[in-house]
């Protein structure tokens, strides 16, 4: 393949928004802005007619590499499957129910200063908290402890393999 | 020359000694250990003079340098100078040939294509279709981030929580949710069947504790049909 | 071109990290684990042939759609220069880690000869390292190992890729 039409190709694939012919002209000023739109538009049809699982695509001004329409239930199957990622709020809120079980609500909600019952039902809902029974004090509050699969997920034999905050602290001691 | 640029790059003691033993193009398994430890300390007060932020380890090489100096320097009896004598400079020998394997190493791995300087991935993309919630926000999982989302939880938390873990504490709340466990599943258990096969001591002891810690916290019960009875355990509210 | 194919080429595409066959597989049940790996020995040497702008590289026990190595300066470009490297003194932590593994911060210190607390840490934000455990000896240090990342990064299909070290008879010659 001609070398421009290679670096435009990267270009476009590395982008982290649609790239526009004028902005590939900014990046290689030695090739002319008909030649680098001939290119790309050579690219795209080269996509086309391979009619493989992507093709470039002009949207917003610029050219971006998407993945064919027709294939997004087996990509969204893909993306599905991956559970395994925690917003900031419920690592947290599984962090104070990691260290400080068997824990009750009101006490997760204490230490984390905010009401927790969102984070808290999405853990129980990913299976990385459990009901663990109730105390039996006035109310019966349920109390919340970790399952095996928090520790499959994090790759722990036990729960004494949890670092604790002073080596995390020691860690700290800048050299 | 070229000292003073120099100074500030070295990685550590053990890459000072490397330096000053390529510098010198001296044999590694034979080194002149009086040129090179006056040399080392002409480095050390550079760096003091120069106010660079010495650490520790820098002087603890020094002292090791020394120790080795004067044990070279003893008077040798032919005779008493035989194969089992071990070289005083052997230890530090090893360690600086470890230390340089791994120096290398480290060079050659970053001559590798890297990700993000010599190779690119996509860049992000909207799909149509796909459903990206937070993704962007989201935290991959692992053990680090967790604990120091707690470490910056219990920072912002008032003092004299008593919010410290170890390594016990931990090894008792594994035994608790075991116990909570199986109590859950059977219902009742006698405390035999709790302390059962526990195993070591150690097991037999973090059991018997997590009973004492679950009975304090109102999570079960104990209880005995009649005196010399079978002690039975079960949780405090009905699951 | 052949269905599955699109789709294994739209779903490596999609990817946010190095796609395994097993990923595959699990995605699209109906074809055989053999025709999978077949499919994406195919679509390698599709991109190898074409000599484009990207090719798919097999890394971290996974396949990656990546922009080709002599582009890379062009990219920079586009991104603004040459982001992050790791200063030596990460790069040393990292490779006694990624040679040693699983290791306890007490034996990095000592081939290192400091203290590598600060190196260490900024490894494990980074995510090129991580927490494996604990190890079973008295006070029961934590144990550090490499990351998938690790891999992606550095470009190897696995542990087993990494360049060999130096045998110790070998390195007194140059010295």
């Amino acid at each position: 393949m001609e070398e421009n039409k290679t670096i435009i190709e990267a270009l476009i694939f590395a982008s982290d928004n649609p790239l526009s012919a004028d902005r590939v002209a900014e990046i290689i000023p030695d090739v002319k802005k008909d030649e680098i739109n001939r290119l790309i538009r050579e690219l795209m049809r080269e996509y086309e007619e391979r009619r493989g699982g992507l093709y470039i695509q002009e949207v917003a001004g610029g050219f971006q590499f998407r993945s064919r329409e027709n294939l997004g239930s087996w990509i969204n199957r893909m993306k599905g499957g991956k559970s395994l990622m925690l917003s900031p709020a419920a690592m947290e809120t599984l962090a104070v129910v990691a260290y400080r079980q068997p824990v009750v609500k009101a006490e997760i909600d204490r230490v984390r200063g905010v009401d927790v019952s969102g984070s808290l039902r999405g853990l129980l809902e990913k299976k990385f908290v459990r009901i663990m029974g109730r105390k039996d004090v006035p109310g019966k509050p349920i109390i919340y402890g970790t399952t095996k699969k928090f520790l499959e997920v994090f790759n722990l034999k036990d729960l004494s393999e949890l670092p604790t905050l002073r080596e995390l602290k020691d860690l700290k001691n800048e050299t | 020359m070229g000292y003073e640029i120099k100074l500030d790059i070295f990685e550590g003691p053990l890459d000072l000694l490397l330096y000053l033993i390529r510098k010198n193009e001296i044999d590694i398994y034979n080194i002149p250990i009086a040129l090179i430890t006056e040399q080392y300390l002409a480095h050390l007060d550079m760096m003091r003079s120069l106010n660079l932020d010495l650490a520790g380890e820098y002087l603890v090489l020094a002292s090791t340098l020394l120790h080795i100096k004067s044990k070279m320097l003893l008077p040798v009896e032919e005779d008493e100078h035989d194969e089992d004598e071990p070289d005083p400079r052997d230890e530090l020998v090893r360690q600086l040939l470890e230390y340089q394997q791994f120096k290398e190493a480290a060079l050659k791995l970053e001559t590798r294509p890297l990700l993000n300087r010599d190779v690119f991935k996509r860049g992000f993309i909207a799909e149509t279709g796909a459903d990206y919630d937070d993704q962007e926000m989201a935290v991959e999982l692992n053990v680090f981030d967790l604990v120091e989302a707690f470490h910056k939880i219990i920072s912002t938390v008032e003092k004299g929580d008593s919010l410290e873990i170890d390594v016990e504490k931990m090894s008792l709340t594994e035994k608790m949710n075991d116990i909570m466990e199986r109590l859950t599943e059977k219902g009742d258990l006698t405390f035999a069947e709790l302390l059962g096969v526990s195993g070591s001591k150690m097991m037999l002891l973090y059991t018997f504790l997590a009973i004492l810690e679950l009975m304090r916290q109102r999570m079960i019960r104990v209880y005995q049909g009649c005196s010399f009875g079978v002690i039975r355990v079960c949780l405090a509210v009905e699951a």
